[in-house]
């Protein structure tokens, strides 16, 4: 057990640098600001050729799948590169839902099938959870299987279950047996729900007798959702990172530049030292994130604590730098045309998401031995 | 004026304008003739000149008889900033043409004073008001004003003199709403709704009639708007878990589910500030009620704003799910703010706007520490140059 | 029950504040900061002289006793005025473990026996439980009495036990019967502990057949230890409140006055902001101590909350309000010879007496159905 | 200079000076003389002019093969503040006079930077340094000197300038503590130990071959010995629960009795902090061993502080009646902080120190706001005027 974190690289190496070079530079042409405000405000809130660059043309989509099944062959670690960038972006990408813990139960559950299509960008397969669900949480029973792969049920608050080809349902047979189901997306009825985060809204997840394939069945199951759900809560914890850096970053530059009382307010040291304060928060959160990502990349046996100090570090941080953000731009953090508030919503929801810093914390008592 | 004369002559207007059979305009108007408006006002100008405490009695009474009141939340502006300035500025014209109507609601108030480039530096305003005759021409751009729309008059601060420092060259205007030149469009928030608006000033005439106080005393006579902004906002009395706790008290009662120790240790520390706050607000009514006024008005403010920040982010956090969802985005033009009315969502984004409207907590500390603690100020360079060659 | 707080009165009546003014004026001549910091370092850490002058001259030791009982016939808000002087103070009297937990037991105790010479500030009665404990615990049992008022068994961390002239020991006889007993401090064996306040150093009290005069049986006893916990711990709010605000006007003088960069320290914004915070804290802490008094003094059935609530709030920021004080000193506020650290020493140890803040709102969710 | 060289070197070292057979300085001069004292100083000064990171292999092989070190704890000032000061700035006279001992431990170093009126402000220094013939001759007084008392030399900044801008007059010397002009007198802290002390410089003597650095260039020398002070605060590796939270912790798993839920809570949130700190400060190693130093260090010291502070505050909470009681008030002078090897009441006041020492948490938010994020600096009226007419 590697719990020194000697030996654990958590720095950035230079393909990780460059990787993220790649996509910054992506989502500055196709995800600025105004581009994902406008989408929220349409019919369709996620962004396809954004989805079709990213997962596709850049490979990122199967960033973490092997390159026998079709993927990039990289790991977790280069994942997490991507997740910052998408925090920094709130870029409307199904990359959670599908590219990180879709991926992660296909992966945990050894079913290669989908893997191919999933990991070149041409169906993006979602797990089909309550954002909610942390890690550690029992597999919901909310969908029933019979013998033949038939689902009756449903899955609230699925994240990007909107733009699902393919649904991995956990549900249980008549035995109480588990099993994880590959569900094509027109088989269901899926209901956008009016959601606080405008850039990755829920959706509940209807099944009425829809036929499922089996990928995993018994413990297997349990185990690849179980996967899904710590890879999700340690991929989550960059994305709360790449918040809160765009936050911190976002509302520095913009007190150099306000003037108020004939100073840059900026210059004002309770100001000074808030953000100072957000600063070392930020580079506590970039520690804490590299450790979960590199210990989930290794398959080390540390990961279950290093996510929950990640998600119990990142998830509170985020929604503070965000509402820092807010706070210090004064009225004009509040409009609507400032996109300081898609952070904001980002941030709740990530807060909510895969577990609260509280339901972490928790789990990490319980992980070594501060008990109640 | 003693607590009984002022009982006699709500029992007069009563008798005198039924209620049940007065049109509801018209009995407001016979209200504030009688002087049972604001009855700490001058006798004439819907008061009596009699101590504020009496109109508790007054409203009880009315409101026991089933008599119409004049809607306050909806027009705030009027009641809180305006009256109290034209009363303390107005010309004798001035107060009598604008305080009835102010009072009764015919005529809805909002004010014109923070801009893009002057916020939380209000003084560094630069909407220009020009002599023109025996009026001004208005030109510049407000923001943040609510009630623009359905205004029919606005305060307004203008800049006078652009040659002497910036709090000497401001001068305080009524400005008539309805000008041609007066173009109000809405701010949409963060939580979708549009509560305050732009107004673009081109060209907007004003009589000199139309100015409160002197020329180049604008700052001076704003402070008295804001001063009375503060105290509105911090003034009320609440019953125990009334406001935010109340409403996340009750979720926690309602759905032991979705109790975890986190939360609860949370909860716990909130509901003991919420009490405390609660306190100190009654605190502060024992006080002014028995003539002490003290200058924890400013904490009013700031504990609300942090109490209604750290409660309503908590209640989103405690719905799990449904702290995922958002009630409505639609874009409206509210007239009244409504925290309860409405989900957790929106009661946590409005609630950033706390700690920003009428006075940042960052302002308001500055306040405290300055004039209560009798910090000194920071340097500044910007009090002794004239406005125009302020940097920008 | 009261519990919108109208007609609650929480302001200071002039009578109040007159009794304030002579208090502070007293202890202004007689517990300079050099005199307090002289005698905690002597072997004699209690000030006899000053006790004198408070309690006899003064009249304060009997404030909350009727003058049936040779008491001023004030109530508990009035002694609440003089705890809140003593904790601006920290003068070295047992003013807590006499005046106010010894004399509110005697009281609810209705045992009128004892009560001229305290009241008279003749004699010093301590309830003698350990510091820590919190209204609502459960009466003690580690002291035993036999039939004869024999006790044996031992009392840690008792306050103000080393000037008492008369214990009130709380005992169980054989058959778990709780009484309340007055014994001689010349029976008992008290041994003085170092102790992290200086000012109100505790000592263990053992009993190895010491006899005790039976004050009160069965119910009444434990309704007795009961009530002065509760009073207690109401009093200590204020206390608390007085540690608070000499820690705020003292921080608040310092930095007026110290320079550096060619300025007051105090007009640095940030400081400025930290010390708005304080204060803020400080108004709702008179708030929350006034109510807590009020109820108290009046037999309200809201006072068990009020109390919760003060203790919860006061306990905390007495706390902080030391701890700002020592930082925003620099280097002089961890001298030994300023008088800051005796501030944060009894802050510290009020935290822990009568209840933590946590063991108070814990109470509190109880009381207003706020449960875990 | 590989990682072999520099292993055979030890060898070497160990085997001419065999650690069981060799008295303790006579082996720690040689090691120094072998270059293995800090294998990134030049050679002839101890070292090897080899990269930083093979240090670790050197004390590794040493401690593995019985070998005495320099018990770093004990001449932590020296080590840490004056060596690279002397290294940068001192001629190869200094240098060959001062390293060797230092390092050996055979003189202690202490630092007289501080003076009653010049804290936060150091630049705002009032010791005068006055021109003698070949030296100079210093008067003043200093304060929160550790080992003041232990001390042979020590590091000076004096003023000997008075008539230009307090940063560009002040100089930068050795001091010699057993000069008779040096009164050092024990400073009690609140703890109750006396960890550091008051000095008094009445016509201390100090040859201008003493002077580190150019005249009126102490400023910039100082920044030297200041930043290396940080960095050792901030720059050490740490196993999971090491420190003050391990205490904690330990305390909580031996009482289940002590615990309630709302400690629980609060250590819960710690232990994150805790170990998050630990993250960053291997993160920070990581970077400086790959060459990327990065400005976490004023991070750390930050975290150590607040951490600290919160962490013992909440054990004498979790002690119960333990946390009543303290174990020693008897005035001490202590050469080292021991943390550990003292109660739960002495971690909690040594722990305010932490926010103070070495850098205000104040002046180190400023320090990243200004020189990390690129905040303005605030106005200033003190930099340009000449010392002598500084407003004090």
């Amino acid at each position: 057990m590697s719990d020194d974190a000697t030996g654990v690289d958590l720095l950035y190496s230079e393909v990780e640098e460059e990787l993220r070079a790649s996509v910054r530079a992506l989502l500055a042409r196709k995800a600025s600001a105004e581009a994902v405000l406008g989408r929220c405000e349409s019919a369709e809130p996620y962004d396809p050729a954004l989805w079709r660059a990213l997962a596709a043309d850049l490979g990122l989509a199967g960033l973490a799948v092997p390159e026998a099944d079709g993927g990039a062959g990289a790991g977790w670690r280069e994942v997490a590169v991507v997740m910052e960038e998408l925090g920094r972006s709130v870029a409307p990408v199904p990359y959670l839902g599908g590219a990180v813990l879709g991926t992660a139960a296909l992966l945990a559950a050894g079913a290669g099938g989908l893997l191919p299509d999933v990991a070149g960008g041409r169906r993006v397969a979602v797990l089909a959870v309550p954002l909610t669900s942390g890690p550690g949480a029992a597999l919901p029973a909310t969908v029933a299987a019979d013998g033949a792969g038939v689902l009756r049920g449903r899955v609230t608050s699925v994240a990007d279950a909107l733009v699902a080809d393919v649904l991995l349902v956990p549900a249980r047979d008549a035995d109480g047996v588990a099993g994880l189901y590959a569900v094509a997306a027109g088989d269901v009825e899926i209901v956008r729900r009016t959601s606080l985060d405008l850039t990755r809204p829920v959706a509940h997840v209807l099944l009425d007798g829809a036929h499922g394939q089996l990928v995993a069945a018994g413990e297997l199951a349990e185990a690849a959702v179980r996967r899904a759900l710590l890879v999700g809560a340690g991929m989550l914890a960059s994305e709360q990172l790449g918040i809160a850096e765009w936050c911190l970053a976002t509302t520095v530059a913009y007190v150099r530049e306000r003037r108020q009382f004939g100073r840059a307010v900026g210059s004002f040291q309770a100001l000074k030292h808030r953000l100072a304060d957000l600063w070392l928060e930020v580079v506590g959160a970039r520690a804490a994130a590299r450790y979960a990502a590199a210990t989930l990349a290794a398959d080390d046996p540390d990961a279950e604590v290093a996510v929950a100090v990640a998600q119990a570090y990142c998830g509170a941080l985020a929604v503070w730098a965000a509402e820092e953000c807010i706070q210090l731009h004064g009225g004009i953090g509040m409009t609507w045309e400032h996109p300081a508030h898609l952070y904001l919503k980002r941030a709740k929801a990530d807060q909510l998401a895969l577990g609260t810093p509280g339901h972490h914390r928790a789990e990490l008592g319980r992980l070594v031995g501060v008990n109640p | 004026m003693e607590q009984t004369d002022v009982r006699e002559r709500v029992a007069r207007l009563l008798a005198e304008h039924d209620p049940a059979r007065t049109d509801r305009l018209a009995f407001l108007r016979a209200r504030f003739d009688a002087g049972l408006a604001w009855v700490h006002f001058p006798v004439g100008l819907g008061g009596l000149a009699a101590p504020r405490a009496h109109q508790v009695l007054v409203d009880e009474e009315l409101a026991a008889a089933g008599a119409p009141d004049n809607d306050p939340r909806r027009i705030g502006i009027g009641l809180g900033m305006a009256a109290p300035t034209v009363l303390r500025y107005g010309t004798e014209e001035q107060q009598h043409r604008f305080l009835r109507p102010l009072w009764t609601g015919e005529e809805v108030w909002c004010q014109l004073f923070s801009e893009p480039g002057a916020g939380s530096d209000l003084a560094a305003l630069a909407t220009r008001a020009v002599r023109d005759g025996d009026g001004w021409v208005v030109n510049g751009q407000k923001v943040w004003t609510s009630s623009a729309h359905t205004a029919r008059w606005a305060i307004l601060v203008a800049r006078t003199d652009p040659d002497v420092p910036k709090h000497a060259g401001i001068t305080y205007f009524v400005c008539d709403m309805t000008d041609p030149g007066v173009e109000v469009r809405p701010l949409r928030q963060i939580t979708g709704e549009a509560e305050f608006n732009e107004v673009f000033l081109t060209d907007v005439r004003i009589p000199d009639t139309h100015r409160l106080g002197p020329v180049g005393d604008g700052w001076r006579v704003a402070q008295t708007t804001l001063n009375n902004e503060r105290v509105a906002i911090g003034g009320q009395a609440m019953p125990r878990e009334g406001g935010m706790i109340g409403v996340v008290a009750r979720t926690w009662r309602d759905h032991p589910e979705l109790r975890t120790p986190d939360l609860h240790q949370r909860l716990l520390g909130s509901w003991v500030d919420a009490e405390v706050a609660r306190l100190t607000g009654e605190r502060l009514r024992q006080q002014l009620a028995s003539g002490q006024p003290g200058p924890e008005g400013a904490a009013m403010k700031l504990s609300f704003a942090r109490l209604a920040q750290e409660l309503s982010g908590l209640e989103v956090e405690l719905l799990g799910e449904d702290g995922l969802e958002y009630d409505d985005w639609t874009m409206r033009r509210p007239e009244i703010v409504d925290f309860t009315g409405r989900d957790a969502g929106y009661r946590y984004l409005r609630a950033k706007g706390n700690s920003i409207e009428g006075g940042t907590s960052e302002i308001l500390r500055n306040i405290i520490a300055e004039r209560v603690l009798g910090l000194p100020a920071e340097p500044r360079g910007d009090k002794d140059l004239p406005w125009k060659e302020l940097p920008r």
